[in-house]
């Protein structure tokens, strides 16, 4: 089955809806599902920081990002939330792309499942 | 259609606002911070346990564990992520945040 | 073409999420999709007629409501209970709306492809 | 000692603890989306009339026009910037977020 | 020398709130303040005993809070109220802790110079 | 008087906390206090992302900070949020700082009032 996922808010760290969402993918990934697209809204464009650094005993939540889309799930981060907060293409990790809503609107056309995780 | 809840129902209204609004029959998946509402024994638990009467309510295992909750309302079945991905095959969702 | 609708439940201004469940439906408004807009919880004071942001320096929407239809969402739902709770009647929201009580939300969720919170 | 809440209380019960905690006379100041509790006629109005016997509520007038609210709980007094700089200047101030 | 109290009302986990406000004890330990922290709301969950966050691939903080006492932070209050409604006793938490009641809760908080909420 | 505030959450444009902490701060220098002091905690380090590009009718978050901070208000970002989010020290805008933890309990020290905005 065809699952997009938007994630709404829950920027990275401070909310668990980041974690929830990735648990909830590599489990349907596992079952041989297929992520139509992971969208990453509002302040969920964090999530995807490159020079994030974390502390070393913690999770990196923009690697586990990366890592999941150089498994060819195509993960987008909305433009106009990425524009204001300063977000520019060199600064997201690789395996992403920014792109607009619209590509929210096709996530939800395409698949037949859109899951929403956020704050 | 399954209806998703992230918040704790002792802080914010969105499980009561999905109580109100599911058709009967429709899951209930508490996750996150929502779990604190399937802890037995609590002042909202009655809620829950009026959501019972009409609904499957699911709780996911990982949240349960990582906020300690050993005695759950009788009825709340536990859940891994693979079992909310099995859910979400069956239903559409929709999250109440 | 499926049917998507935008379920909005927070108040205005305090957070992004009503400007951006308005946002969302004029860019969807470009594909060929079936939109409508369900407003509960808090998010009925986002309807409500003379909002003016000015003093807080932040944009409004009020003159984006009224834009929602020709975009393609033609439907847009008040949940009665939501907006009963709150002292507001009809009256009150800038744009006509059609009030719904909690089982006609539910009933009307259930038809959907895709629900997308706001 | 200064009450600062931000959140409605139609949806959150920040402004229920806050009311449970501060002690007699303490004033409360409603900002952001917690001025949607000052609106006249809503189901939290009694929660609001019981705060103010025991003390002065005050509610940003920033925040109540962006709303459009009109009509508050007779009692609640609007308020700008300035004057909530005044309050702090007077109390020392908690914020229940 | 300022007294400063942090209270936390947040659930552990579902936002980072709980952890810095414990966090936030431990920097503040190497100033000369005199500190408490009251659990009140959903943070009251955040002291119980047999969190175990490993199935969510973050990390808990179930090891600080006995060390908490260690850098200065030595009255942790519990408001009795919350605790009462989530159906928890004290046998529940993972440290010892000061019960009280939401006026003397209040009263603490009067006499503090800075309250930080987390 | 010396007023300290903390900025918790409410990350640019995403909560109101931010628009309610700078005209606060405002009206508390036009009144002729001091600030002691913001410190811009957990997600609310983003507040000042040097490349946010917001609509062009909309306020420019970041750029406020930076005119405050250029009037001589001190305006701290805390080193371990902005780390976690990859806010590194060339991304921030100018006229602020990134600093510890330990910059909180000083503004708590030397203040005579600390006003806490967030989600």
């Amino acid at each position: 089955m065809k699952i997009g996922v938007m994630i709404q808010e829950g920027p990275s760290y401070n909310h668990e809806a980041s974690d929830t969402a990735y648990k909830f993918i590599e489990a349907a990934m596992a079952k041989g599902h297929t992520i139509q697209g992971v969208f990453l809204y509002d302040d969920a464009v964090t999530n995807v920081a490159r020079h994030m650094e974390p502390p070393q005993d913690d999770r990196h939540i923009a690697r586990r990002w990366s890592e999941l889309g150089a498994k060819g799930v195509d993960i987008v981060v909305c433009v106009a939330a990425a524009k204001r907060r300063g977000m520019k293409p060199e600064l997201i990790v690789d395996n992403t792309r920014i792109s607009g809503l619209g590509q929210l609107s096709e996530i939800c056309t395409e698949a037949e499942r859109v899951v929403t995780f956020g704050d | 259609m399954l209806h998703i809840v992230n918040k704790s129902p002792y802080m914010k209204s969105s499980l009561e606002s999905c109580i109100r609004v599911a058709q009967k029959n429709d899951p209930i998946l508490l996750i996150e911070d929502a779990v604190l509402g399937a802890a037995a024994g609590g002042g909202v638990e009655s809620l829950v346990q009026g959501a019972l009467k009409n609904h499957p309510v699911y709780a996911l295992g990982a949240d349960i564990s990582a906020r300690g909750l050993s005695s759950l309302t009788p009825g709340v079945k536990v859940i891994d992520y693979a079992d909310f991905v099995d859910l979400v095959e069956q239903h559409k969702p929709m999250t109440w945040l | 073409m499926a049917k998507i609708m935008f379920v909005n439940r927070n108040a205005p201004h305090g957070t992004i999420y009503a400007w951006e469940g308005l946002e969302v439906v004029l860019i969807f408004g470009a594909y060929e999709n079936e939109l409508s807009a369900v407003y509960m919880d808090d998010a009925v004071f986002s309807l409500k007629k003379g909002q003016d942001t000015s003093a807080l320096g932040i944009k409004g929407f009020l003159q984006t409501l009224p834009v929602l239809e020709d975009y393609g969402c033609e439907k847009i739902y008040v949940d009665k209970e939501s907006m009963e709770k709150r002292g507001l009647k009809t009256d009150d929201f800038a744009i006509p709306v059609e009030v719904m009580d909690s089982a006609g939300i539910g009933k009307i969720m259930e038809e959907q492809d895709v629900i997308l919170p706001f």
